[in-house]
This record gives structure tokens, C-alpha cells and sequence, in this order.
């Protein structure tokens, strides 16, 4: 049903889509989150995402389910990257399958708005001077 | 080590720090001898108090052997409590 | 800026997810439709899609366009099958990069609803006795 | 054939018909003369007449060279007709 993992390995959409193909369903929706350039007007060399992982995919089923509760999902991929990465990096797919469009949308982005909610996933940006934590002070 | 007694009663719990809270304590995992039943808000008082760069924060939560505590949660031995900065996944 | 096609060979997610891949955008957004194994009940054996190839791409390229006059979007992949396809063959892909991933969501929703709109691309749906087009008739 | 000089002014388009137009038409690409300066409503029109079927889909649009026509669009020689029957894909 559910696909979840963290990884510090470079992350995969075929993979996603493959989990999530079903034959009664016919609409896959997909969020890939990458590594930018910039933040803010400064240029990024790399980011660093820190995981707590037990609970990171705790989380993350617990918003699959919500996600299942809320629209009918057939099955739902949820990949996370850890470590260093560069511009271009993936750092989040989600994927789903549903039997109509509409829903997949809306599935997929409470997925993602509900990821950067609670799991515990952090993401350290490091500039030419200096690095900051992600949303970390105001 | 005088009052042996005291510290017999005292508990082990285990503390993870992420992100910017593991650069504030310097340390990613530790253990910490606390007193028995302790709450979650108490140990965050101790935190924030002995850490004054926590209040920097947007936020800082705690959790308790990976789930968010909730408000009066009360500690048990070998407990593991994480400090939650705002999260920043995606 | 856009990548159109219309092809009666196998669609490849990953080719559109290379096409939008932008270092300036963190967002990609992905809808994929696939043929399902039954429509209103019925079992589908397969679907046999027609197009007006040459005005079936001038009308993609318009809603590329206008989602790219209302979001701000980095590149657009819009590919779309023709012929003879089975269950869970892809039918449709739309990628999409932009900055941020809630315009990604709209814009792409916008793609695939207008195409369903407009664009003249015809779905003959087989059962096991007899067929249909899909949407001719009330 | 008597009329020959009217023919002359006739002018020749090409029509195209895609899915169930093409069923009802029985044929996907054909030429038709037609008298100058047809509309494309007059055109339409001239099908419904002769193709009751037409009648029973839920719409039937005509495209001039590949753009949907506007009411009123008036036809030219070597026009492309196409018959466009309601879309259904994706």
C-alpha cells in the first residue's frame, strides 16, 4: 500500500511510479522536490538534509493514512533523501495513484504541505559564507 | 554521590538533538539522569533554561521515543526524547 | 520551453522529468494518466486513441502557453499516446517545473483538464462485446 | 454537368473526419466542392442534413486548417475541414 523510505542514496521516480501503478487506478500524481540554486537571493553550493529516521517514517506513514483516509488511494510512495546534495538532487518524491485526477492533486500536495509540517527532516544550506538551518530562527 | 539515596531514585533517559538543537548542546546523543517522573514540560524548562539560544528558535519541540509529547507527559526510565527544531524537510 | 509530442510508441516518464528538470525550479510536478481495466462497470480489454495530430499539438502548445501566462513556469513536458494500448499503458504525461510546488499543482491540473477540454485526441474503448467512443454520446 | 460554368465558381476543400465522425462518414479523408464562399455553418449544416447520426452526439465542432472555426468563418479553396466529435483525451 504504502512505499516509504529515507535514503541517503540518490532517489528514484521510476521507482516511485512503478510501486504506484495499479491496474484500477488510472491517474498518477507526482511531487519531486530538487535542490535549488538559490535561497533567498544567495546562491546555494549544497544543501544538507538531517533525518530522525525512526520517527521521519513514522510521520510519513501517518500522513499516508491521513492522506488514505481523506481521498481513495490505491497506493502512495513517499521517498526522502538524506546526506549532501547538490543542485538538480532530488530531495522528496511522492507519488500516488487514484482512481481519478482531482483527487490525486489534492492527495499530493496535503502530502507534501504535511511533510514540511511535521516529519523530522532538516535541511541544513550552505552558501559561499556561511550556512543556516532551514526555518530555524525567524 | 552523598545523597546515594536520592540519586537511586534519579532515572536514565536518552536525549537525540537535530539540526540547529544538536550545534546549540553540541552533542547529537546523550544520556541524562533525571528525577522520577518528570514531565516533558519540565525537561524543556531545564533545556531552554540552561540553553538560552533555544528561545532564538521559531520553535522547539519535544518528542518521546519517536512520537511528539504531549503536554504533561510524564517520563519513564531509558525513555528517548528527541529536540525537534522546526522541521525543514522537502 | 515546451516539449509536445504525440507518439503511438510507449510514453517515458523520465524523459519529461529530464525535459523539466531546471536548476532555477524546485518544483516538479507530474501527472501521468494511464488505461484502466474497466469504464463504468464494464471490462476493458484496451483503449485505441485517434488524434488530429498536427492540431492536437497547436492546441497543447496553447495550453502550455496560457498555464505559462498564469503560473511561472520554468519548462512543460505534455506528451500524449496514440494507437493501440493496454492496461496501464501510459495515455498522458504532464510535467511541469516551477519555483514553488503550489503553483506546480494548479498549473498542472489546469493542463490536464483543459486537454480534456480541447485538444482533439480521440478514446475508443473495447469490452468484450462491442466498443465505444468515449464521451460521443450522452 | 449543364451547369457548367457554376461549377466552375465551385470550390474544392478537403474534409477530414476523426473517431465516431469518421464511423458515421464512413470515410476519413475525402474531398467535397462545395459553392464559394460557404460558411462554415452553412458546411455543418449540410452534415447534419445528410448525417441524422450527427445529430445524436453530444457535440460536433468543425476546425478550419487545424483552429477551431469561429461562426460565420468563411471557407476558400484547398480549405481543411475537420470534424471533430467530442474529445476524449488523456
Amino acid at each position: 500500500m504504502f512505499d516509504l523510505k529515507i535514503s541517503d542514496q540518490p532517489l528514484n521516480p521510476q521507482d516511485c511510479l512503478d510501486f504506484v501503478n495499479h491496474e484500477s487506478t488510472g491517474a498518477s500524481t507526482v511531487f519531486i522536490g530538487r535542490v535549488r540554486n538559490q535561497s533567498k537571493g544567495k546562491k546555494v553550493l549544497r544543501l544538507e538534509f538531517e533525518a530522525y529516521e525512526k520517527m521521519a517514517l513514522k510521520e510519513m506513514e501517518k500522513i499516508a493514512e491521513k492522506a488514505k483516509e481523506k481521498w481513495p488511494i490505491a497506493k502512495l510512495a513517499f521517498h526522502h533523501r538524506t546526506g549532501i546534495t547538490l543542485l538538480g538532487d532530488i530531495a522528496v518524491i511522492i507519488a500516488l495513484s487514484t482512481p481519478h485526477r482531482k483527487e490525486g492533486f489534492r492527495a499530493c500536495e496535503y502530502c507534501i504541505d504535511a511533510l514540511k509540517e511535521t516529519v523530522p527532516i532538516w535541511k541544513k544550506e550552505i552558501f559561499e559564507n556561511g550556512e543556516e538551518w532551514v526555518s530555524a530562527t525567524p | 554521590m552523598f545523597r546515594k539515596s536520592d540519586n537511586n531514585d534519579n532515572m536514565k533517559i536518552n536525549i537525540l538533538a537535530f539540526g540547529v538543537a544538536k550545534d546549540i548542546l553540541g552533542s547529537a546523543n546523550f544520556e541524562m539522569e533525571v528525577k522520577p517522573k518528570l514531565t516533558i514540560d519540565e525537561l524543556k524548562a531545564q533545556f531552554l533554561a540552561k540553553n538560552p539560544d533555544f528561545s532564538k528558535l521559531n520553535s522547539i519541540l519535544l518528542a518521546i521515543n519517536s512520537e511528539y509529547s504531549i503536554p504533561g507527559q510524564v517520563l519513564k526510565e531509558n525513555d528517548e526524547v528527541a529536540l525537534i527544531p522546526p522541521v525543514s524537510g522537502g
